[in-house]
């Protein structure tokens, strides 16, 4: 249908390995992305989407490992690559950024060094064009280029994450992979980094995948958005109809407990129960037990996602009862 | 600025413990009933002469605080006594002894750090699996062993390979000083084995530990993504991350490396200031004992000041 | 005018910046890190007050010198006309059963080694020695069915470990209650906790509330929390309040230039997308605050005046104060 | 409750703790049942075989250089040593825990004189510090005991210290003080009862060390002669030149012994320490 997709994920499984037997993770998920684009996947924690981050990026842990499904990635499914061709994509196609209050930087080595590195090791520049391009970077993220001299320790929080940015879009990769990138940041830190991130999205029409437990990120950066529970996409489509008019239970529960800043001081309702434990996935539709609108009809198999309006889907049997 | 500071203060520290070592170096000797310098009245086989220049060296007759007094102003004369069996000043024979020490202990030192350290990079990589298993047993076994236990073991079993006493063969002239270091070398051998091979099992365990906690770290993570290759990941972020603390412990080891001297030294009648600790317990000869005990106190506090230093300079994170 | 229960003047926190040896540094300047630095504000009875700031206002400080943890604590703290700074150890006991305070961290303020029932009583084995044995057990268990925790039997003899964020945070706030205080000082309470859980929580502060009488003090860095549970707002910056009011009208209609900036930028769904504007730099180091007023180095209407002399607190609409120059008494300044 | 706490962690310990669990029981049951376990009584002199005979049907270690059953001084050596090694361990771990409480409790001042004493300790090589204290009290079971205990308490304060300062600062101790709690209710009730297990996992390394050191001091000569330990029997073999004699039987079993027990103890203070901080269990 399409000439040639950029980037689609089709029927990702990841399953981790706890003592003798095998618990999935990520179910099946299925989503695309177009050139430029920034899609979300969003979900509170435990839901499995930094897992299945980590899958797309082949940087799973040893004792998880990828059942099936396909990620169709500039003309090849990169799940069957081997290590050699990952570590050609790695960072000069496919870029990633770790969560903001992690040590992602190497503690001893200077900042401007680590991405030097990159660019000597893995373009082969010499190193006073490397510098160069250092500095480049540093005004481009808004640091004075002189701090490249620094050690991590001496920035603060926000200053790390831009490095990290800085670092990531070093080899002009056409995807970056943001996993929680501003999570322990402040609210005005947060802000700054979003711009940054919107400018550059529009500078080098660079694609995101932006991993985010926080709606109103999601909303502000994204242009398309899944939302995934309990390892599966619950619901998938453009931002502002999957927020403004959800479909499917769990995310209209989510959305009204969320506190806003402009709605009144209306009452609002927890969504009771608790997520299910990678250990107690269930056959039927794993938010039943804590749906108002679920029967026996759901526990019996894995709601079908079901076309709502062009490009907005929801996995749930009872669409059509729901007020939309 | 900020590392002078740094600086001062250990030196300060390292100072305030030099005073201690001094202090607990004069009790140590002046201690409970059995108080060595009386007793030596009572022994027959101490000469007039060697008593009356201990009056006067220690002024006995003076109240303790005197005889500390008298005690500090030796030691920074470099007097440190004279000893009962040899007749001569204790600095002169330390001084040649800690030479032979100082010989056998640094190449034992460098062999032990580097296959200790190599034996525990290779358990981290294999964490987990059999081999990560053998290193583990490997290097708590040989640090579990007494290293006079296997300098008996060695004589026992390859006495016929390696020279196993002294430092030079006796009465043996040779043409060349390449020679004689040769024969040194050969004389050199066994001890070192011994001690290297003990002291290898605690670098390689610091070293696993520290490199296992290094690998789980984010910025490993980070330098996969980057497309680096496995080699360059280890060398370049993983093991400055990791030695760092394999300093600091290997400096704190150095009590631990004198003490495996004095074993080997004895085991191997090695002439260092082990064997002269040794030599002088049997003989009970307390200035000797007391001068010792104070050069090595103050070599190993020496050794830890500047580990500590050079550290400050590696690890940048330090700042006071 | 409601009675004052908490009143705060000039509160001040500072730490001194040298390590070390001092006898080698006698000669160089005393340099302070001024955590809180200035603070006054006044608490009423049965108000929930949410005390808003990025991280390095100083706002975990100010917490935690209320509750009289902090040494270098200088300045005023009165409750019930008494100031707690001033009083001795003794005359701290009572306020250490009439007000409490609620950790951040679930999974931190609990020892691990203890069971519920244990946690739960600890003021009670510290302030109540003498109660009998299942007088303790009534009212820990009362504490356990107020936070909704029932049957209370069920969690009584289990470890931190076994219970969920949510639960936990429960157990820490039946804590608060065995000792029928009259203030909670809560620092961050939900920020650690996953959405859904958060309103939980919050709902249950809010019962709690009107069941038992209680006067909230909360400190927390999510704007968008305190429209839901606020009463009133105070903004922190760099240890001083820079605008306090009611939460309603500070949110709707911010005066202070950092409370308009802070506000705007907090993203939500509705407006989603539109470019924030952003104020430029981080909040300086507390060991260095700029001269004059703090905020002048970020603030887009700074003047000269700012940069020289620090303004005092005014109070421009009825009880709502701002700290700033540009901001005039009795003009309604309505700019945006 | 502490100890049931402590337990119930010993049963997740790898294998290798088995292991030592398992080895460290037999030591014990050496050590206890010696009499029984030994062929011939090594302090009663009258009996002697021939000297320095290799291993046979009578003497199954072969005898020593006065004629006595090497088999049975190995057993009795057993109790000497594990003797010596949990009393100084005791001792220390003793001393070791109430200065790292202290200073790593009140900090300042304090903090800053026990830490320079410690700095003394560790500094030192102990080796030499152990023998010239024996040698000037003069060498008795008790003179060991003692001394041994005394000296080495430097690490277990260091750790003690490490794991209290960071227990100040976790917020259940905070929470405590907000409640007015004393000095000593924290200690008691928050800082003890999560130390304990890391005291647990010390004491057993501690033991281990204790009997390295007490064999080495008898070798040297400064072993209790009344009193048979397995540095002690080494001491004899190597003043009698049992190399020249080629005794293997003499010489090889009593350094077998000390590695066994040294290795039993670190072993499960080992485990325990992968058990208490997971970061050394391979990644999950």
């Amino acid at each position: 249908m399409r000439d040639d997709p950029y980037f689609y994920v089709k029927d990702l499984s990841v399953e981790f390995q706890l003592g003798k037997n095998y618990y999935t993770a990520v179910h099946q998920i299925s989503f695309d992305l177009k050139k430029g684009e920034t899609f979300g996947l969003a979900g509170e924690s435990g839901c499995g989407k930094s897992t299945a981050a980590m899958a797309i990026m082949r940087m799973l842990q040893d004792n998880a490992r990828i059942r099936e499904g396909t990620v169709w990635f500039q003309g090849r499914d990169i799940l069957s690559l081997n290590q050699a061709e990952l570590r050609e994509l790695w960072w000069k196609e496919m870029a990633m950024i770790f969560q903001a209050s992690l040590n992602s930087l190497n503690p001893v080595k200077k900042v401007g060094q680590q991405i030097l590195e990159v660019l000597t090791v893995r373009e082969g520049m010499n190193n006073k064009l490397a510098w160069e391009r250092v500095e480049e970077l540093f005004t481009l993220i808004g640091i004075q280029p002189e701090r490249a001299r620094d050690y991590p320790h001496e920035f603060s929080g926000g200053m790390r994450q831009r490095v990290m940015i800085a670092m990531a879009i070093c080899l002009n990769p056409s995807l970056i992979i943001a996993d929680e990138c501003t999570t322990a940041l402040d609210v005005m830190i947060q802000a700054q980094i979003m711009n940054l991130m919107k400018d550059l999205n529009k500078k080098f029409n660079l694609s995101m995948i932006f991993i985010n437990h926080d709606l109103s990120l999601i909303s502000d950066v994204c242009d398309r958005v899944a939302m995934m529970y309990a390892g599966r996409i619950v619901e998938s489509g453009p931002v502002s109809d999957v927020f403004l008019n959800p479909a499917h239970p769990y995310v209209q529960m989510l959305i009204k407990a969320l506190p806003s800043m402009e709605q009144g001081t209306a009452q609002l309702l927890p969504i009771p129960g608790v997520p299910p434990r990678l250990k107690e996935i269930s056959a039927g539709c794993s938010f039943l037990p804590r749906c108002p609108y679920g029967d026996k009809g759901c526990s019996l198999e894995v709601p079908p996602s079901v076309e709502i309006a062009p490009g907005h889907s929801a996995a749930c049997f009872k669409i059509d009862r729901l007020s939309i | 600025m900020k590392s002078k500071n740094y600086f001062v203060k250990r030196i300060g520290y390292s100072l305030l413990t030099l005073w201690m070592i001094l202090t607990l170096n004069f009790f140590l000797f002046r201690m409970l009933p059995g108080d060595p310098i009386r007793l030596l009245f009572s022994d027959p086989r101490v000469p007039i002469e060697t008593l009356d220049k201990l009056k006067a060296q220690y002024g006995l007759d003076g109240s303790l605080l005197q005889q500390y007094g008298l005690y500090l102003a030796n030691v920074a004369k470099g007097e440190l006594g004279t000893s009962f069996v040899y007749n001569t000043p204790v600095s002169e024979i330390l001084a040649e002894r800690l030479v032979n020490t100082v010989i056998l202990l640094l190449p034992a030192t460098i062999l032990s750090i580097l296959m200790g350290c190599s034996l525990g990079i290779i358990a981290a990589l294999k964490n987990g699996r059999t081999a990560d298993f053998i290193c583990l047993s490997l290097s708590q076994l040989l640090w579990a062993t007494p290293v006079f236990w296997l300098g008996l073991l060695f004589m026992l079993f390859a006495g016929n390979l390696l020279p196993l006493a002294g430092m030079e063969t006796a009465g043996a002239s040779f043409d060349s000083w390449w020679a004689r270091a040769m024969d040194i070398g050969r004389h050199m051998a066994m001890p070192m084995i011994t001690l290297s091979l003990v002291m290898l099992g605690q670098y390689a365990i610091i070293m696993r530990n520290s490199l296992i906690d290094v690998l789980t770290e984010d910025y490993m993570l980070v330098a996969k993504a980057k497309g680096f290759s496995r080699t360059r990941q280890l060398f370049s972020h993983a093991l400055p991350n990791a030695a760092l603390p394999v300093m600091t412990l290997a400096a704190m080891n150095l009590g631990l490396l004198i003490g495996g001297a004095i074993q080997t030294e004895t085991v191997f009648t090695w002439p260092g200031v082990g064997r002269l600790v040794f030599d002088a317990l049997i003989s009970r000869d307390y200035p000797v004992l007391q001068g010792a005990f104070l050069v090595i106190s103050v070599c190993a506090l020496i050794a830890n000041l500047m580990a500590d230093l050079l550290y400050k300079q590696i690890d940048p994170r330090l700042e006071l | 005018m409601k009675k004052s229960l908490f009143h705060v003047n000039d509160l001040n926190v500072w730490f001194s910046a040298r390590k070390g040896f001092t006898l080698f540094q006698r000669n160089r300047p005393q340099k302070f890190i001024k955590a809180v630095d200035g603070l006054s504000f006044d608490l009423f009875e049965g108000e929930t007050l949410a005390i808003v700031g990025e991280s390095g206002s100083g706002k975990t400080t100010a917490a935690r010198a209320f509750m009289a943890l902090m040494r270098e604590a200088r300045g005023e703290i009165s409750f019930e006309d008494r100031n707690i700074l001033a009083g001795s150890r003794a005359g701290r006991i009572d306020l250490r059963t009439k007000i409490q305070m609620i950790f951040q961290d679930p999974f931190d303020a609990m020892n691990p080694r203890e069971t519920i029932f244990k946690i739960v009583s600890e003021p009670l084995s510290i302030h109540r020695k003498n109660l009998s044995v299942n007088d303790r057990r009534e009212i820990v268990f009362q504490a356990l069915r107020d936070v909704g925790l029932t049957p209370p039997e069920d969690f009584e003899k289990r470890f931190p470990h076994e219970l969920s964020g949510g639960q936990r945070q429960r157990v820490l706030i039946a804590g608060t209650l065995v000792l029928e205080p009259v203030l909670i000082i809560a620092d961050e309470p939900v920020s650690m906790l996953d959405a859904s859980l958060k309103v939980e929580i919050l709902n249950l502060l809010a019962d709690l509330r009107k069941k038992r009488s209680l006067t909230y003090l909360m400190v927390t860095h999510d704007l968008a929390l305190t429209r839901y549970i606020a009463d009133r707002i105070a903004i922190m910056y760099l240890g001083k309040i820079l605008e306090i009011g009611p939460a309603l009208s500070v949110l709707d209609r911010p005066l202070h230039p950092y409370s308009q900036a802070l506000i705007k930028v907090v993203p939500t769904l509705e407006n989603a997308g539109k470019k924030k504007t952003v104020l430029t730099g981080e909040i300086p180091h507390p060991s260095d605050i700029p001269k004059g007023c703090r905020f002048h180095p970020r603030c887009p209407q700074s003047t000269d005046l700012c940069r020289v002399q620090e303004p005092e607190t005014k109070e421009i609409v009825p009880n709502r104060f701002v700290h700033c120059h540009n901001v005039q008494p009795r003009v309604e300044h309505t700019n945006n | 409750m502490i100890i049931e706490g402590a337990f119930s962690t010993i049963k997740q310990i790898n294998k290798m703790g088995m292991v030592g669990m398992v080895m460290l029981l037999a030591l014990i049951g050496i050590a206890v049942f010696a009499p029984f376990l030994a062929p011939y009584d090594p302090y009663d002199l009258t009996d002697l075989g021939e000297i320095m005979q290799g291993p046979d049907a009578r003497h199954w270690l072969g005898t020593d250089e006065i004629g006595r059953d090497l088999f049975s001084l190995i057993i009795y050596g057993a109790r000497i040593s594990l003797l010596i090694g949990f009393s100084c361990a005791f001792i220390s771990i003793f001393i070791g825990t109430i200065v790292g409480l202290l200073s790593g409790y009140f900090g300042g001042w304090l903090d800053d004189v026990l830490m320079r004493i410690t700095d003394l300790f560790i500094v030192i090589p102990r080796l030499p510090l152990v023998l010239i204290t024996v040698a000037v009290l003069g060498p008795s079971l008790f003179n060991t005991i003692l001394v041994i205990g005394v000296l080495i308490w430097a690490g277990t304060a260091r750790i003690i210290r490490v794991q209290t300062m960071s227990l100040k600062k976790r917020q259940f101790v905070d929470r405590a003080r907000s409640l007015g709690a004393s000095h000593f209710h924290i200690v008691r009730r928050h800082i003890l009862p999560n130390v304990m297990p890391l005291v647990f996992a010390n004491t057993v390394l501690v033991v281990a060390t204790s009997i390295y050191l007490e064999s080495t001091i008898s070798f040297l000569g400064l072993g209790d002669p009344t009193h048979i330990s397995w540095g002690m029997i080494l001491h004899y073999a190597f003043v009698s030149l049992a190399m020249t004699f080629e005794a293997y039987w003499y010489l090889v079993p009593p350094g077998v012994m000390i590695i066994l027990a040294v290795l039993s103890f670190t072993m499960c203070g080992y485990a325990f320490d992968e058990v208490l901080n997971p970061r050394l269990r391979r990644r999950q």
